[in-house]
């Protein structure tokens, strides 16, 4: 072997694209991690311990993967209720996220918050939000402190297809544009708003276009099964919004394999199973890893130790889950209010 | 009669309405192809084609508005709303368009749209899908405001809710969907603005509405086997307008009231019953006027605490029990 | 003189851009109407005969009497609070309009509504509405009940330069374009949303460029200080809508000679005086007297004709409204139900 | 103790709270260059800068959103509506996350916000700029909501609105920006949820708020000056907390009240307050608790109309004078 093809060989070994080993292991382990915690979250959703509404992001979980790989510790990172993946990947403990799906004390939120609604102030995660859209002003409002003071973090804010008719897109796109806020807004285009194909409801074609109406908003579709697209992407648009604070939009085309909650069934009535079935062809995690061992950077002995150290951990954050404590009635109002004040009439509840 | 669900019972009010009447239109999310995300719509796009069964984009102001400006146009919309906790990005489209355009224009203008989907707590499904938003609309004159309990008085109140010419919200319950009950099999309407007295007794007034008219009836059995109270039920069916002459003319009976609502104390519902009957039968009050109301916090996901913060039947019957000085 | 000149001098004559004289007329008359009837209006507000919130048009005159030009009878008229110009021009009487201004019986809304809600069923003007931007998805559902019922009217809907940066204009435009409903949008853009420069809160520097986020619905930018411009563009916009029945968005640029409201100033805090006196030089009435004058279609005398025979209406339009009656306690409830109910607590206003 | 406006009252307050507290920003329609649409915010943009005083585009929902955000990292937004009619586009904002998010991350962020504008009518505005949003927000645990009358209390309540980690609806009367009062020269601050005794009186308690406060002062003059009854008038100051405790001891103390309010009558806080009355101090009263509120129609635009539809001292007058059984 000639030496420039060593070395080239060399480089090929230690990474993909550029990306080191190290990251491409820690994006395959935050996939890894993701589908068996849900794996793990719908069989609990079974068998009752889990209730309300519970949506899994099987399939999607280059998008989160891709694109939190791409920020630094202080940074931000806000999405809808389909956030387990994205809390987990930023770092929230697979242990308080499996208590707050089961409503225990041990829950990122002391059970108060459930599967939508997951927030961890340690890592800047800024939750799980339930009302479609409304989340992304918010994301704009922490850009907007991060200008006022100065800093150079980032905010990156998920959020799905359907989000891009309503109104609080077009506002909160507006002023970040406007203001230049370091936001890079992700859609997470699966297809479907439940039931609803977005091309029934969108007056365009591809959704990152929509990024035309704001100047100064840049604008980038990519392919969101690959989690090294999504991480490139995103680092380019993290590093814009850091250097010139200046927002970016990302359109990420995925795809989710179940159902749009647990209610709901992953074919039948909007799509068929033979779409599913082709989609999961194109599964994030196999191509990844199939990716690694032809570039000779995994073996199938390190992604068997590392499926079942993940399988581990989740199992052992469900026996935690099921270990911490129910919350007691005196958890009703304690979050409610930053002072003693514990709601209007407290003498009304005498019933209880 | 048969015996439907409440579901079934707004279907087929739907149906019947958009049969008799081809200005009856209905648009939403999921109602068409999912057939509605609590199947309420179910097979009507088949039925009645897209144009009348629309799907919508996630924008419920802007659709909200969209209706409003085809009622003024001379249809006849019903927009639903997944839930009422997303009608709050609308709440501008109800209260500054549709309750206002027939005042503003002098009469000029009419607004026959009918507002609906379910309010109200289902199962752990946390603060931001638990809300109970009946006082934000039984506030706002110009609005007509319904919130049935039983499979009969919905499919009735929403036939006459969409052959009004005005502006009516119409507030289902999340939880009573499956709930069976007698349904006429002929025509069946239900007057806006009328109470109805779901069960009779001497010794104290229960007044409620939608699900919580089941925990008042749950009550009310408790405290006659085991209490020796015969309690009244009263289901109020309309929160606008109120049809205090019931409810009054039960205390004046009974001279003694719990008012019981799921949402949250303070200027709520119950406080307005409260406010009539304290004016209009005071003199026959034995006892204040006791509330039962959802507790005021933000719905918590934790099954445990939500069953103690959404009203039950205990909390009806102690609340009872102190008004008739049993306690 | 040769023939063909003759020809042309003759056309010319007939017509400016192909428009009869007869429509320029109505169009010039429109504008005066508007101008004068403003001009009282103003007047009356100073004595204390008008009263709230009373928003002048002057100066925009071209882009109501251009764009209500191009409608049929049958199509329908929605506009913000600015709506006085609009209500004339559509053909609501002058008489009620000033009527409602003063707050009296004879006005359209019976006194109701006020400056900022004319509404007349008579000829299909669906009001004046007061809450910025909101009155875009009442116009789309009027063009759902057209296209709903097979209709081939058109739907033009007015709005100011501030509204394209709110949450209504986004998801009315989306449905709009979707659902392909015949609307004719008309942004009238006077640079200023009150105090506010347009282009220092809408991230795009044209506004009718917002449109590229809509595929279906066409832009258009015109001058709309030039009443025939603006004719022409609605013209080929209410063509679209009603034989393809697809909206189209046109930008008016325009200018408000006065303040935002009677109680602002017409210059001082957000524009120079030097601002409005260049801007005033391009009057759009004088503009098209003169254009009609220099191609004969129009002389000085027939001008001032046609000004004093409209100053006469409003002269008219101010002693019907001074005479028509206050309302009186019995109108209170009379039109905010179409029944009997008059409101929720009838035993409560015992105190009046 | 100077006299000032209530406008410069609140000036003031948000001129010293920025000093004090380099995370207090102001945003809205018009705060900046044009000095405020009722001048509120005058001159804070020359003292603080953009950053500090914001202009924002007609996006209610989106910057009341975005204000939300900058609270939950760390700075103390006020918001400023350039009226509360427009706020209603900001109702999911308010409601859904300001009022939520303490509660959702089980504590773990806080939302110190303070969204504030003239609520109310003022003067012809006609039915979309005329409305009282105070039952709609004092419904909601997760706010808390004033609604100062005098400039003392604007000052105080609003900079201790400001310093407070919580979301505060701080609702100003249009029509009170120029009226005058008294305010110390050195720091005041009025806490949240305390009501105040504005007027003393032994015959009959007059609850009020706002703009009504006024109404009832007068009312309670003529009341002492005409018809020999001296009135307690008691300024809510806050509408959540409601300090129940003041209004029952009065109620107590007089044992007859009339509760006034510039909205709507169907479940108002005069609603409320007269459950508290009612439930509190039953045995002491000697008549119903009487309310007077705004009729409940849509504003007219015709200023005879108006009159009428707004409560005035009259009213009251006559209401006092039934629950003193004097009519
Ligand atoms: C304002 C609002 N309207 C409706 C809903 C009900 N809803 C919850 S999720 C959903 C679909 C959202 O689809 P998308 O944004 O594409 O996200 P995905 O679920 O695909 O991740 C709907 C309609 C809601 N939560 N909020
Ligand atoms: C939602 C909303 N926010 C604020 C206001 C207060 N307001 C009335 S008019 C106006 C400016 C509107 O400017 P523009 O849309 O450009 O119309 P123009 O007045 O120039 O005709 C504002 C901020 C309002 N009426 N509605
Ligand atoms: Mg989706
Ligand atoms: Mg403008």
């Amino acid at each position: 072997m000639a030496k420039a093809e060593e070395e080239i060989m060399g480089a090929e070994r230690a990474d993909l694209q550029g990306i080191p080993r190290e990251k491409l292991l820690e994006m395959l382990r935050w996939m890894v991690l993701s589908r068996r915690f849900e794996e793990k979250t719908a069989e609990a959703y079974q068998s009752g311990k889990i209730g309300g509404f519970c949506h899994l992001y099987i399939g999607q979980e280059a998008v989160a993967a891709g694109a939190i790989g791409a920020l630094r510790e202080d940074d931000y990172v806000f999405t809808a209720y389909r956030d387990h993946a994205q809390a987990l990947v930023r770092g929230v403990s697979s242990d308080a996220v499996m208590a707050e799906l089961f409503g225990r004390i041990g829950g990122t939120s002391r059970g108060a918050g459930g599967s939508m609604h997951m927030f961890d102030s340690e890592v800047n995660f800024m939750g799980g939000h339930g009302i479609v859209g409304t989340h992304l002003p918010l994301a704009a409002g922490v850009g907007y402190a991060i200008k006022y003071r100065g800093g150079d973090q980032v905010v990156l804010c998920f959020f799905g297809d359907s989000v891009v008719n309503g109104g609080p897109f077009h506002e909160a796109f507006n002023m970040v544009a406007k203001w230049e806020l370091p936001v890079v807004y992700v859609v997470e285009n699966n297809s479907y708003g439940m039931g609803t194909d977005i091309d029934r409801v969108a007056a365009v074609d591809q959704l990152f276009t929509r990024a035309c109406a704001y100047e100064g908003n840049r604008a980038e579709q990519v392919d969101g099964m690959d989690v090294l697209a999504v991480y490139e992407a995103t680092n380019r648009a993290v590093k814009r919004a850091r250097e010139t604070s200046r927002p970016t939009f990302i359109e990420a085309r995925t795809y989710r394999y179940l159902g749009h909650s647990m209610s709901d069934p992953a074919h039948g009535t909007y799509r068929t199973r033979e779409e599913v079935q082709a989609e999961r062809k194109n599964d994030p995690i196999n191509s990844l890893a199939a990716r690694m061992e032809e570039g000779g950077l995994l073996t199938d002995e390190e992604y068997k130790a590392l499926d079942a150290e993940v399988i581990a951990e989740v199992e052992r954050a469900a026996r935690f889950a099921e270990s911490s404590p129910v919350p007691g009635p005196d958890e009703i109002y304690s979050h409610v209010y930053a002072d003693e004040f514990r709601g209007g009439l407290d003498r009304r509840d005498a019933w209880r | 009669m048969a015996v439907i669900t409440y579901r079934d019972a707004l279907n087929r009010a739907l149906r019947e309405e958009m049969r008799r009447d081809d200005r009856v239109f209905i648009m939403g999310e999921e109602v068409g192809e999912y057939d509605g995300a609590y199947k309420v719509t179910k097979g009507l796009l088949d039925e009645f084609g897209e144009m009348r069964v629309r799907d919508t984009p996630i924008a419920e102001n802007g659709f909200a508005g969209l209706g409003v400006g085809a009622a003024v146009a001379g249809l006849r919309p019903v927009v639903e709303f997944m839930t009422w906790n997303f009608a709050l990005l609308a709440y501008d489209a109800i209260v500054n368009s549709a309750a206002k355009i027939r005042h503003m224009s002098g009469g000029q203008f009419t607004v026959p749209i009918v507002f609906r989907g379910p309010g109200g707590s289902a199962l752990q499904l946390a603060a931001q899908h638990s809300q109970v938003p009946d006082p934000w609309y039984a506030n706002i004159p110009g609005l007509k405001v319904c919130a049935p309990a039983t499979p009969a008085d919905a499919m009735g109140l929403l036939k006459t809710a969409i052959r009004d010419d005005d502006p009516v919200v119409f507030i289902e319950g999340e939880l009573l969907y499956n709930v069976k009950g007698e349904v006429p099999d002929e025509e069946h309407l239900v007057p806006l603005g009328v109470a109805d007295i779901k069960r009779a007794g001497e010794d104290v007034t229960i007044v409620a509405h939608s699900k919580m008219l089941h925990v008042a009836l749950q009550a009310a059995e408790k405290l006659s086997a085991e209490h020796e109270v015969e309690a009244e039920v009263v289901d109020l069916r309309s929160l606008r307008p109120l049809d205090l002459d019931t409810y009054v003319a039960s205390v004046k009976k009974t001279n003694r009231a719990v008012v019981v609502e799921e949402g949250w104390p303070v200027a709520g519902i119950g406080a307005q019953v409260v406010d009539d009957i304290q004016r209009e039968a005071f003199d026959y009050l034995d006892a204040p006027v006791a509330r039962v109301s959802g507790l005021d916090v933000p719905m918590h996901y934790a099954r445990a605490l939500e069953k103690i913060i959404v009203p039950d039947a205990d909390a009806v019957v102690k609340a009872a029990r102190h008004v008739c000085y049993l306690d």
